[in-house]
């Protein structure tokens, strides 16, 4: 069996205080899985722990078969654990360029083909990230991990503040991704139709522990469940 | 042709400025660690060189030897004493690079005594040259040949490069830079002692215009924090504009005005910093 | 509305540290004992008072304000001569001088202030150092009013309110010193909890927040530069009008740099940590200094490296982890 | 209200809480607003989409004087703002959030708040006599956080909030600030979908008098706040109308639109 | 017998280090040579540390020697504002206490128990004026590190230069933290003097300001005048371009006397090869022998009164040559010397070729009470 990551009985947060509890999965290569859950959840205390931003305080975390807890973040970067994070943290003092450039590696996506699937961000190079409007942040934050060719890909809300049409041709890029295997994803995503759409396997987390998992299709069309854990049932109801 | 020499002893001046507080560039602008212990390194590798020359070393070897001792010891307290402090804010590595630099002072008092050092220039450098329509210090031309050298390949090798933008990566979010796989700790090593290195060596070249002494390390530290500060923290052009730029005005006001000689390098550093906020050459990040 | 909320954490509400009503007395008992325990030793007991309230001018600037300056000294030298200067010219009243001098330094701070504080960062560092340097070229430089290098000498203090004689033995120093720390601690201690000094710590941290709220950023930093630059001048003036003399070092880059030092080594922002620091300091160097005058550099520099190592926020750190323990003892103790 | 009282309404009603006139502004040979004219009546609510940077986010900037623009001018109710310093401005009842967080992270959620309210009282200046007045602004600060729904984690520091509760935050300070014209830059990036609905009727609480501009990637959001809708590219109004000639016209689906996929 | 504690407040720290050194190195020279014990007595020295000039640490330090300590003489004080600081608390304590080196003038007039064993800046500075006037030197440039040391002896130089004849061209006060003393050269240059009158930082910096001069001015015929600028501990550092440079002191190190030699020899023994006397270290020296003096005199429980009674006119032989404590203004009357630096088997030594025999402080003369 070919598992990219693995998480068992993980306890993990902030120094003293406990974010994650007892949290278990298992993702197979090649496939995505959605996280989903309420605001404050710990859907990004998940993916920090994954890049090693986080106090292990108990449990094991794995990916590619190598045990995680106790490996310096770079390590993991090289590794092949690319990271798009929910407040983008791209690096202000560089220009868009530079922050591809950083990130680049031979085996990871060529820079031109970032550009063509965000024409905004080739005409904007030059420009130092910190001046970039938030959705071409967003695009750099995407695009610099693509250029590392990741095998595992962490994407934490990333349609975050990106115009329909753009989030469209992200969408189909992902797709693409998982389609053609090999790529592991987690996305963590508020919309939860469009993760549960892009993903094959779903888990909702409720206070730092896994109040459902199963596959994404089945979540996508229990609304109960989806409305008692998501709370989504609100916008259902208002269109 | 007096103005044209007073120019040149300006440039020189300016040079000397330059080439110590460019390590304090690389450590405080680049890697954005306050660092008060620059002039200990810059101090280490002077009382380094003055030992070795004193020991029959010629004067180049030394002033290598010296930076090399200067960036070994950079990098031995970016582990003990620097790597504790990036998270801990400004104001803790104030304090802890003062005390550093207490010790330094204390430890190289207790093995080389209280007296000034001397660095004696090799004979080449000593003499006067003859420029065209007078004779002129060697030492002179030689800092200014040395600073230009050095301005241009800091420009190539760190602004322009891709290890420039890295080590901007490291600064600007740590953590992010660790996950797009870079070795902030072992990137911070390095430059450190890069930093320290060219400390050592400015120590070295400049000691005939900056003398050695027990209490190096504190009486010149504002002259490097404000070249820093004056040319736009972390970037070499701006140090080195900076540089030059207080080197010639205070050169020249000291010619033509020495009776008010000793307002004018700080009014002119105030001047510069009201009319430039940002410093002469602002960062890109400060935009 | 959900009205069932998640909350996913098990952190206690954050605690803003609060120094108990006891904590309170216990500083300033401490330095009322001293005065009858200390007789010896009350004039390193008034220049540590002394250099608690400047410590303390700085902490409003440097801590609450996060305006990082080098040139903290300008003030203080500058109320220590404008007080030796209205002891010899004007009148020898301690507390006229007193407020002369505290109200000379606060004018100096706001216009210097004005001039410079819409910088930020390095360059606000720069200008500060610049102006503390200009300041003291000028006391240099009138060398007819200020002594020059030689100093500001032939100062003579009147009775305090008429009545109490500086004495040789600094009894009267040092309660004089004691009462007016005390007067401005209370000040300082409420300022700091007002909304004004609350609105100075969101500049510190976020001067765009500051700003979309409509807060007028400059105006509330060039008050409290110049409230710090009072208080430093207070400083200034106790030192000339209990030691009966100045010196250029007042004014130098050095003092700005030890008094930062010692503030930091208390920790910032605490008021408190002023106390901390410039007892500490005082006391470790005129220790040092007198086991061994040639190697104190040595224990000082190896002092503030191992603070920042071992300890959170300067010295108040001490009391701090002690804190915790003390309450994680307690809850162990105690059946939930 | 159908799309044409909508446009009536804005077209025909009060005098402008603010307008702009001509605005123009380049960084180098980008253009971000390029003679842009807009005007906001008193109960205005219009959403601003656009594609990424169109300058939306620069025009927010521009009006609120975070930015200095090239040409043109702002009218904060009849009066020209130009020269008014951010911070005045918001005085005057020009308040905005921000796109990315800006907060104070070490301070508890109730005194990013209370600090806000303190200085729409105009206290912020108080040294020494403040207890009731301060005292006040926590517990209206108090009431606020509890109707956005971050009554519990109010003592908690911004620093340690999720990303979405910081989001609301930044919100209920600039309600707290009772504004007169409110902009606000994409306010539910990063909130929960079921916790847009607290933003929304947050919004709806407001006095009807209250002009607001929402900038929005989220279309549910939009289409159901914005009475009117402005189109935004490459710093020029494209085409303004009701949100259902918005969804109709091709050439916003063209640029920005496009199938949607929500 | 009574143990004897003397106070001696002095720089051992900071940039100053080296002063607090020499002054312990004489007095422990001193003890060696004439015994820890006077009478019986044992004498103890205790030393403070004031870190430079700094009057309020001084100050402090004074109080804690006289009122904790108790000490029966203070000594020391390097800078004249710290000796300053302490004029009026040694009055109230009638504490006897000698200046090994502050050099203004009116130090001494601030307090009846101050008595100096140094020398005063308008001292060393007149007879070099008065020399240089009659020597072929008519066009003189001043150049003074610009602070109260420098403005002392800009004054009492160009004051003795002037009433020979002689003109001062220009004063230029130089700011103490130059460490590039070319521009001020170069603009002296241009005016073509026949000399230029220095009077340095003192430390670190001299050696860059004779090597400009060695390298602007000399080639150009302009001439050397100065005070402390050479002195035998800076001369291997400043190396051959101090040839011929003239200054006038109060000491030379090469003074021929046998208190000179043995005080050089005994410091070349304790503290290895390379101490040299100097100003320092003669202060401190003659200051303990003041001091010693008295208690051979008083014992023990010596009072200021009778201490400075003592003192005033008293009259020794100095490893400087002959020492005078002045009857009224208790300031220190001694020859000073007007040196040439050259060289002597193979070292750069200052020698003496003129003598002013037994010179007054000038500015006392110039300020009567
Ligand atoms: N630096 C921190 N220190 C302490 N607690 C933190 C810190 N960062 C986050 N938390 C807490 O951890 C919990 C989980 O936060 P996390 O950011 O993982 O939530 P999330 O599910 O991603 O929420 P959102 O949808 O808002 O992004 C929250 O309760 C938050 O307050
Ligand atoms: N200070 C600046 N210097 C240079 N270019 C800038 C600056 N600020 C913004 N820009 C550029 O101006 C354009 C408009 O930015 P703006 O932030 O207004 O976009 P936006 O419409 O808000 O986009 P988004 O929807 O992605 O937030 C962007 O291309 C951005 O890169
Ligand atoms: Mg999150
Ligand atoms: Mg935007």
């Amino acid at each position: 069996m070919n598992t990219a990551v693995a998480a068992s009985r993980l306890v993990a947060g902030y120094g003293e205080t406990v974010v994650l509890d007892d949290v278990s999965f298992e993702l197979e290569t090649g496939r995505a899985l959605a996280v989903l859950g309420r605001n404050g959840v710990g859907k990004s205390t998940l993916l920090n722990t994954l890049m090693g931003f986080t106090t292990v305080h108990a449990g094991q975390i794995s990916a590619f078969g190598q045990p995680l807890n106790a490996m310096p973040t770079h390590h993991r970067s090289r590794a092949g654990i690319g990271y798009v994070p929910q407040e983008r943290e791209i690096f202000p003092s560089l220009s868009a360029m530079e922050n591809l450039r950083v990130a680049a590696r031979a085996r990871g996506w060529p820079l031109a083909d970032v550009f063509s699937l965000f024409p905004l961000l080739g005409q904007r190079r030059e420009s130092s990230g910190g001046s970039l409007s938030g959705g071409e942040q967003q695009m750099l934050a995407i695009g610099r991990a693509l250029v590392g060719g990741p095998r595992l890909l962490l994407l934490d809300e990333p349609m975050e503040g990106l115009a329909p049409i753009v989030v469209e041709t992200l969408y189909q890029a992902l797709a693409k991704i998982r389609d053609a295997g090999g790529i592991t994803m987690i996305l963590v995503e508020q919309h939860a139709e469009l993760a549960l759409s892009l993903s094959q396997e779903a888990i909702v987390l409720e206070r730092g522990r896994i109040a459902y998992r199963g596959p994404s299709a089945e979540l996508a069309r229990d609304e109960s469940t989806k409305t008692r854990l998501l709370g989504v049932g609100g916008v259902e109801e208002a269109k | 042709m007096s103005e044209f020499t007073i120019v040149l002893d300006g440039i020189a001046y300016g040079m000397v400025l330059f080439i110590i507080s460019v390590g304090l560039t690389v450590t405080m602008g680049l890697m954005r660690v306050v660092n008060l212990a620059h002039g200990s390194f810059a101090m280490i590798g002077g009382y380094v060189a003055a030992v070795a020359v004193g020991a029959g070393v010629p004067f180049i070897a030394a002033a290598f030897g010296a930076a090399l001792v200067a960036g070994l010891t950079g990098a031995l307290a970016e582990v003990l004493v620097y790597r504790p402090l990036y998270r801990k804010g400004e104001l803790a590595q104030a304090l802890m690079t003062f005390g550093f630099t207490f010790v330094v002072i204390a430890a190289l008092t207790a093995i080389f005594g209280t007296s000034i050092k001397t660095l004696p220039l090799p004979e080449y450098m000593s003499g006067l040259v003859d420029i065209g329509f007078r004779m002129y210090p060697a030492y002179r031309l030689f800092l200014i040949a040395f600073g230009l050298a050095l301005a241009l390949a800091l420009w190539l090798g760190i602004d322009r490069s891709l290890y420039g933008a890295r080590l901007r990566t490291a600064v600007d979010n740590p953590r992010m830079a660790g996950a797009v796989g870079i070795n902030v700790n072992r990137l911070f090593q390095l430059t450190f002692a890069g930093g320290c290195a060219l400390a050592g060596l400015g120590g070295v070249v400049g000691s005939a215009l900056l003398p050695l002494e027990p209490y190096y390390a504190l009486r010149y530290l504002v002259l490097f924090l404000v070249v820093v500060g004056v040319g736009g923290v972390g970037n070499f052009k701006g140090s080195f504009v900076a540089a030059i730029s207080l080197g010639v005005i205070d050169t020249v006001a000291k010619y033509f005005l020495p009776s008010a000689a000793a307002y004018l390098f700080y009014g002119a550093v105030l001047a510069l910093l009201l009319w430039r906020p940002d410093g002469l050459m602002p960062a890109r990040s400060a935009q | 509305m959900n009205p069932e909320r998640s909350r996913a954490t098990r952190s206690p509400p954050a605690e803003k540290p609060h120094a108990a009503g006891w904590g309170h007395l216990l500083p300033w008992t401490a330095a009322l004992a001293f005065y009858f325990l200390g007789a010896d030793f009350l004039g390193l007991g008034t220049n540590a008072l002394i250099m608690v309230l400047f410590a303390l001018s700085l902490d409003l600037v440097l801590g609450y304000a996060g305006i990082i300056t080098m040139g903290h000294a300008a003030f203080f030298g500058f109320g220590a001569y404008a007080a030796g200067l209205c002891a010899i010219h004007v009148t020898n009243d301690p507390v006229t001088g007193l407020l002369i001098a505290t109200a000379a330094a606060g004018i100096l701070g706001f216009v210097t202030g004005t001039l410079i504080l819409h910088t930020k960062g390095v360059t606000l560092m720069m200008l500060t150092l610049a102006i503390g340097a200009l300041v003291a070229e000028v006391a240099n430089h009138l060398r007819d009013y200020t002594g020059g290098d030689d100093g500001l000498h032939g100062i003579r203090m009147a009775p305090l309110l008429g009545a109490f004689r500086f004495d040789l033995w600094g009894h009267t120093a040092y309660l004089y010193t004691l009462a007016v720390l005390l007067a401005w601690f209370a000040l300082a201690w409420r300022i700091m909890r007002s909304p004004f000094g609350r609105s100075l710590d969101g500049i510190r941290q976020n001067v765009r927040r500051m700003r979309a709220i409509g807060t007028p950023v400059w105006w509330r930093m060039v008050a409290v530069y110049s409230l710090g630059a009072a208080m430093a001048g207070t400083a200034g003036a106790l030192s000339a009008q209990t030691t009966r003399a100045v010196g250029l070092t007042a004014l130098e880059l050095l003092a700005s740099g030890t008094v930062l030092m010692v503030l930091i080594l208390g920790g910032t922002r605490r008021l408190y940590g002023a106390f901390a620091g410039a007892v500490v300091y005082v006391v470790v160097q005129d220790f040092a200094a007198q086991v061994d005058p040639f190697r104190w550099m040595f224990v000082i520099g190896a002092l503030l490296m191992a603070v920042v190592l071992f300890l959170e926020n300067g010295l108040m750190g001490i009391i701090d982890f002690a804190a915790a323990r003390a309450r994680s003892l307690w809850r162990e103790q105690t059946p939930r | 209200m159908s799309d044409a009282e909508a446009r009536h309404a804005n077209t025909l009603g009060a005098a402008p809480v603010l307008s702009v006139r001509g605005l123009c502004k380049s960084f180098g040979a980008l253009t971000v607003a390029q003679d842009i004219e807009l005007d906001l009546p008193g109960g205005a609510r219009i959403g601003l989409i656009g594609p990424n940077g169109a300058g939306k986010t620069s025009f927010v900037n521009l009006l609120t004087g975070m930015l200095r623009p090239d040409a043109g001018s702002v009218l904060l109710e009849d009066r020209a703002i130009d020269r008014l310093r951010p911070e005045l401005r918001v005085r005057r009842g020009l308040v905005r959030t921000h796109q990315i967080n800006t907060l104070l992270a070490e301070t508890p959620a109730l005194e990013n708040v209370a600090i806000a309210i303190a200085e729409r009282k105009r206290i912020g200046w108080r040294m020494l006599r403040y207890g009731t007045g301060w005292r006040a602004c926590l517990d209206e600060a108090e009431a606020r956080l509890a109707a956005m729904g971050l009554g519990d984690d109010r003592l908690r520091l911004v620093r340690e909030l999720p990303y979405g509760k910081q989001r609301l935050l930044e919100i209920a300070i600039a309600l707290a600030l009772k504004p007169r014209v409110l902009l606000l830059d994409e306010p539910a990036a990063g909130v929960p979908a079921g916790e847009t609905r607290a933003i929304h009727e947050q919004l709806g609480d407001l006095p009807q008098d209250v002009a607001i501009l929402m900038i929005e990637h989220d279309m549910d959001l939009v289409f159901r706040f914005a009475r009117e809708i402005v189109v935004m590219v490459q710093g020029r109004v494209l085409t303004r109308g009701s949100p259902s000639e918005i969804a109709n016209d091709d050439r916003v689906r063209e640029v920005y639109l496009g199938r949607r996929v929500r | 017998a009574d143990t004897v504690k003397v106070g001696v407040i002095m720089s051992s720290s900071g940039p100053f280090a080296r002063w607090g050194e020499q002054f312990r190195q004489a007095i422990e020279v001193f003890q060696k040579q004439n015994g820890k014990t006077v009478s019986g007595h044992t004498i103890e020295v205790i030393y403070r540390d004031d870190g430079g000039p700094n009057p309020v640490r001084a100050k402090q330090l004074a109080e804690e020697l006289i009122l904790r300590e108790k000490v029966q003489f203070l000594g020391g004080f390097v800078f004249t504002p710290n000796a300053l600081a302490v004029a009026d608390l040694v009055t109230e304590a009638k504490m006897p206490t000698v200046i090994f080196n502050a050099a203004t003038g009116l130090i001494t007039r601030k307090s009846p128990y101050f008595v100096r064993t140094s020398h005063t800046i308008p001292q060393a500075a007149r007879p070099i004026g008065e020399w240089a006037v009659k020597n072929d030197i008519k066009r003189v440039v001043t150049a003074v590190s610009d602070y109260a040391p420098g403005h002392d002896a800009e004054v009492y130089f160009s004051k003795a230069f002037k009433a020979g004849g002689g003109q001062v061209m220009e004063s230029i006060r130089i700011p103490l933290a130059t460490t590039d003393f070319s521009p001020f050269f170069e603009r002296i240059l241009q005016q073509k003097p026949d000399a230029v009158f220095v009077f340095g930082p003192g430390g670190p910096p001299t050696v860059g300001l004779i090597n400009t001069w060695a390298s602007r001015l000399k080639p150009a015929g302009i001439k050397f005048l100065g005070t402390a600028e050479t002195q035998q501990i800076d001369l291997p550092k400043i190396g051959r371009s101090a040839l011929g440079l003239v200054t006038s002191f109060h000491y030379t190190e090469t003074v021929d006397n046998p208190l000179n030699k043995a005080l050089w020899a005994d410091l070349v023994q304790m503290f290895g090869k390379d101490t040299v006397p100097d100003l320092a270290s003669v202060g401190a020296y003659d200051g303990m022998r003041v001091i010693y003096r008295a208690v051979e005199k008083f014992g023990p429980r010596v009072t200021g009164d009778q201490a400075i009674g003592l003192w005033r006119g008293m009259q020794f032989n100095s490893p400087r040559g002959p020492f005078r404590i002045d009857e009224k203004t208790r300031d220190v009357v001694e020859n000073i010397y007007l040196r040439r630096v050259e060289e002597r088997d193979g070292k750069l030594v200052n020698v003496n070729f003129q003598t002013f025999p037994m010179v007054k402080d000038p500015w006392k003369e110039d300020n009567p009470e």
